[in-house]
């Protein structure tokens, strides 16, 4: 079971890291990056590293966005 | 099973890798290379797992629990983390400051160190 | 008691710096300049102190400490550990000598953004001590990232300017995937051993014939570190980063950071793969030679065609780089002790270059040689500080460096290479002429000036930036402040005086041979004996013929460097310049600073060395 | 290099460096068959040496201890770096947002929006707090705790609009802490010195397995870690905030 799991998650990390690096947009990237540091928690959750998903989580799905979102006002600003 | 684990390792890191030599916007590039730092963390994590173990934290465990999985690489791939995030955030604020005073974030247009 | 006393300094040496960055990051809101600045030279000044009595205390048998007292048990290592030997702890005393001088350099120097600047060279610093001392991979992985990290925003200060910024994105990016492919390197190795100590790892690979696995994780770990040392192909962030950053950081970048990556590709490679069945050795050093003559001499040749004083100082790092991995890349004792004479000998020298060119760029406002020609006059001192670097760097007796190319060259010739003196000689003249050229014209006012540019080819020569951000200057005549005068003259003196020393050489290849002892070094890790090992009386060559003869060859260098700068400046050559400049055009162009490119160089290095290492190994 | 020639030598350097992973992988026992001894042995002993539920907060902050201590300064140095890159320069103001409507005045927040702020942030505080302390027992710590706290302050930002940010940021006491933070991890490390023994042991009495308070210095460094962080993060943040909202060059783009 716990093995199944695993492959989904692995899968999921794959495709959306794929995903990640072909969305040239950065804005909409960001939504991508977000979705794919949820699927890296939920591997490491699913490979029982519970201290490294919670880190995953706080950095991949809230701080990186969070950054990326800021980086992006700022470089809109600046072109008005 | 084997396969697709560190099949995953050597993708994430060339997909990566792949996204920053093609990128065309700076931003897009800091979190390619984030992707490419993440093989490393996943890389760790499938060394120090085993099957049908369990987490390594002994506290409301059932009688017989069986093995537990490698803390140590879940040590440094917390560390990882960290170092990861730090430096993707570095290489956001020279990307802010890039298009500020460089007008572009085009890396192919950057040309500043050499003209 | 006694042995309690002096291992007490290991912890400390990297405590000092670390609890007086972390004072300076936070309250520097608190503290008037003049505190911060004092109480940034005065941490620097006293972790020099504590490494240079590491390594006096060294000297002999290796120092060992357990953090948080977990010795091995058992066999098994449990905790991290620091040992220490005189080669480790000098590199680590050379940062110190430098963090101290760039600080009282930037005393009057720049803006230091409250602290920040000062808070991040002292982390600089503690990053630089751990990365000598530790005993453990992981730890060594942290290391090359606490390093790297406080690098990037130093080389990205100046942040106004597109230059520097362009110049930290190249570097941050490289440096960033080295330090992941280091990382999964460490993962290989625990996967295979299970430890991240180096000495029990070499413990577990000795006798062993190395598998795909273990030659993987060779060329990961070695390639990761050969992108921070800057060798060809990892190099090409090098020029772009060190052309850009403040003078003060380029002092740390030129003097430690590089030699940092050599010094861990030399200890992982002592400790953990030299144990390999198969007699590994000779055919590793081939590797290593070939890498160190290609990155010798294109960092020469690129020096020579650079007009921009800090990217030229640069290619010259660069080069010197090349032929401390030929003196490393050797594989013996006295090879690492030329190499290690070297990089102290060369790294004051190359400092003192890039303070001097500071200096003339605070007082010129200008780093391009051609609109320099001519306006030295007033800038005496410093003139005769950048020739003096200059001809250090081709090892000019009785500085220190000569004794360490002497050194060098007996080293190659132990090993039946003797025409490895030929290459050396070429790119340290190459690139000490290309200096000497830049000194006559800025304090000669020979040459060509900039209406008629020798190189046509392509424009390598990037902006120029004012470092002093937001302090307007008053005139630009006014006096140069002391504090920027003598720190480069009085790492010049260093490097007279440790020439002068008697002995060095002896030392030095004592240090080299401990440092290269695998099995002595893991023995004293591991505790598998209990007395300290007994010296093994070291061979060293240095009879009076011998320095006789290298004092000789040392002036033939120097004497052959002014002529390439002669050679340079003399109008007559014009012909010979311009067909040199389009024969080395491709390579120029190489060096795009794009970003793109460098990253895939990166990748094709790492194969090409995994493919290297698979031959070497296997 | 053109794009073309680029991608083109990109393609033939990554399928080589891909057989090279491939290599190392394959060197690799099968996922999941095997834990290095020197983990087991963790596992095995560290709740009886250290007096923690969490073996990864073990290795953290005690056998491998050292690690984290530049960890910490990683992220210190990472964020006065970030600083210092976006610090306003020569040819900069901080001026606040103008109002574009005048006449309009901004609107005072709604009370239920601050009152949900203030709520929503307390409930992040708590968990932050509860993260931090709890690091020696289950997964979290310090770190996971900083960041979260650090968020807390920005939901209460989202009740609010800039111009208060602006004066109630805490700016020299985010830096103090990040500084205390880091500061603190060395001092508990200079601790061991001091009592006679090797830097970073363990001085004070490891507790009851299962408390809170338990494990010896683990606690007091997860909480000086958690003050870095979460002064580092919330700096972090205001500075990537100022340059949005308030920094501007006089002379725009060069």
């Amino acid at each position: 079971m716990s093995e199944v799991i695993i492959a989904v998650a692995l899968i999921w990390v794959a495709a959306s890291g794929t995903a990640v690096v072909l969305t040239r947009d950065p804005l909409r990237q960001a939504f991508v990056a977000g979705f794919f540091g949820l699927g890296l928690a939920f591997l490491y959750l699913s490979m029982q590293a519970g201290d490294v998903a919670l880190s995953q989580i706080v950095v991949g799905a809230i701080a990186l966005p969070l950054i990326v979102l800021l980086a992006m006002a700022k470089v809109r600003k600046d072109r008005e | 099973m084997s396969v697709l684990a560190y099949g995953v390792v050597a993708w994430l890191f060339l997909v990566g890798i792949y996204g920053v030599v093609t990128s065309r916007n700076l931003i897009h590039l800091v979190v390619c290379v984030s992707v490419a730092q993440s093989a490393t963390d996943v890389l760790l994590l499938e060394i120090g797992y085993r099957n049908g173990g369990h987490a390594p934290v002994f506290v409301d465990l059932p009688a017989h629990p069986g093995p537990a999985v490698d803390a140590v690489m879940q040590a440094l791939a917390l560390t990882d983390v960290v170092v990861g995030a730090a430096v993707t955030a570095l290489l956001m604020a020279l990307a802010v400051q890039v298009h500020k005073r460089a007008g572009t974030l085009d890396p192919d247009e950057l040309r500043a160190t050499r003209e | 008691m006694g042995l309690v006393s002096t291992s007490v300094l290991l912890p400390i040496s990297v405590a000092v710096p670390l609890g007086g960055a972390a004072l300076l990051a936070g309250f520097s809101w608190l503290l008037p300049r003049r505190a911060r600045d004092l109480i940034a030279i005065a941490v620097a000044l006293a972790t020099t102190a504590l490494t240079l009595s590491l390594v006096a205390a060294s000297a002999g048998h290796p120092m060992i400490y357990w953090f948080s007292g977990w010795r091995p048990s058992a066999g098994m290592v449990i905790g991290i550990d620091y040992a220490a030997g005189p080669l480790g702890a000098g590199m680590a005393s050379l940062a110190g000598v430098l963090a101290s001088a760039a600080l009282v350099y930037s005393w009057r120097y720049f803006d230091s953004a409250r602290g920040r600047h000062h808070a991040l060279v002292l982390i600089f610093l503690a990053a630089s001590v751990d990365f000598c001392l530790t005993g453990d991979l992981f730890n060594l992985f942290v290391a090359f990232e606490l390093v790297a990290v406080t690098a990037f925003a130093l080389t990205g200060y100046n942040a106004g300017h597109p230059g520097p910024l362009q110049g930290a994105i190249n570097f941050a990016v490289t440096n960033s995937l080295g330090g992941m492919t280091v990382l999964m390197g460490v993962g290989f190795l625990y996967a295979r051993t299970g430890s991240l100590n180096l000495a029990q790892i070499g413990q577990a690979l000795a006798g062993r014939h190395a598998d795909g696995l273990v030659v993987v994780a060779f060329a990961l770990l070695t390639g990761g570190f050969l992108v921070k040392a800057a060798v060809v192909p990892f190099h090409f962030w090098l020029p772009d980063a060190y052309g850009s950053a403040p003078t003060p950081v380029c002092v740390l970048f030129a003097g430690v950071m590089s030699e940092l990556g050599l010094f861990a590709v030399i200890r992982v490679w002592d400790t953990v793969f030299s144990g390999l069945a198969g007699g590994v050795g000779p055919r590793m050093r081939a590797v290593l030679l070939g890498f160190g003559i290609l990155t010798a001499v294109v960092g020469a040749v690129m020096a020579l065609a650079q007009t921009h004083l800090k990217r030229m100082l640069a290619f010259v790092t660069m080069s010197h780089l090349g032929i401390y991995l030929i003196g490393a890349g050797l594989l013996t004792p006295l090879g690492l002790a030329g190499a290690s004479l070297l990089v102290i000998g060369d790294g004051l020298a190359k400092s003192a270059l890039f303070l001097g060119v500071g200096v003339v760029q605070h007082q010129r406002a200008s780093v391009s040689e051609l609109k320099l020609r001519g306006q030295g006059r007033g800038l005496a001192v410093t003139g005769v500080t950048i020739v003096l670097g200059a001809l250090v760097l081709a090892d000019l007796p009785p500085f220190v460096s000569s004794a360490g190319h002497a050194l060098l060259v007996d080293a190659a010739d132990e090993v039946g290479l003797p025409w490895m003196e030929l290459v050396i000689a070429l790119s340290v003249i190459l690139s000490s002429g290309a200096v000497l050229r830049a000194a006559g014209r800025i304090w000669l006012g020979w040459g060509a000036s900039e209406s008629s540019r020798p190189d046509t080819g392509t424009a390598d020569d990037p902006g120029e930036e004012n470092e002093d951000d937001g302090r307007p200057r008053s005139g630009r005549r006014e006096r140069v402040p002391l504090t920027m005068v003598l720190p480069p003259l009085a790492l010049l003196a260093i490097g007279l005086g440790l020439g002068l020393t008697s002995g060095i050489e002896e030392h030095a290849v004592a240090a080299a041979a401990a440092f290269s002892d695998r099995t002595s070094y893991a023995a004293g890790v591991l505790g598998t004996h209990g007395s300290p090992i007994p010296p093994r009386g070291p061979a060293v060559p240095a009879s009076p013929e011998l320095s006789a003869g290298g004092v000789l060859t040392d002036l033939g260098q120097v004497l052959a460097a002014l002529g390439v700068a002669a050679l340079a400046l003399n109008p007559r050559a014009a012909g010979l310049r311009r067909a040199l400049a389009a024969g080395t055009g491709w390579l120029r162009r190489l060096h795009s600073g794009l970003v793109g490119d460098q990253v895939t160089w990166l990748v094709a290095g790492l194969a090409l060395l995994a493919a290297l290492g698979e031959a070497a190994l296997h | 290099m053109s794009r073309r020639a680029r991608l083109m030598f990109f393609a033939v350097a990554a399928a080589a460096l891909a057989v090279t992973l491939g290599v190392g992988l394959a060197g690799l026992p099968s996922f999941g068959s095997q834990v290095s001894a020197y983990a087991r042995m963790l596992n095995e002993v560290s709740g009886r040496q250290r007096h923690v539920t969490d073996v990864v907060s073990a290795i953290t902050f005690d056998y491998r201890g050292i690690d984290t201590l530049f960890e910490e300064f990683i992220l210190l140095g990472a964020v006065t770096g970030i600083s210092v890159l976006l610090r306003p320069l020569s040819d900069e103001t901080r001026q606040l947002p103008e109002d574009k409507a005048p006449d309009r005045g901004i609107p005072p927040p709604s009370p239920a929006v601050w009152l949900l702020a203030v709520f929503l942030s307390s409930l992040l505080v708590l968990t932050g707090l509860e993260t931090v302390t709890h690091g020696t027992l289950t997964p979290g710590g310090g770190f996971q705790g900083g960041v979260i706290l650090a968020s807390a302050l920005y939901v209460v930002y989202l009740g609010t609009n800039y111009r208060t940010v602006e004066r109630y940021q805490p700016d020299a006491l985010l830096e103090s802490s990040d500084g205390v933070g880091a500061f603190g991890y060395v001092f508990i490390g200079l601790l061991g010195l001091m009592a006679g023994d090797v830097f970073l042991t363990n001085v004070v009495g490891l507790g009851v397995t299962g408390n809170p308070i338990s494990g010896g210095i683990i606690p007091l460094l997860n909480l000086t870690v958690g003050l870095e962080v979460a002064g580092g993060f919330a700096i972090l943040a205001s500075e990537f905030l100022d340059q949005t909202a308030v920094i501007r060059t006089k002379t725009g783009p060069r």
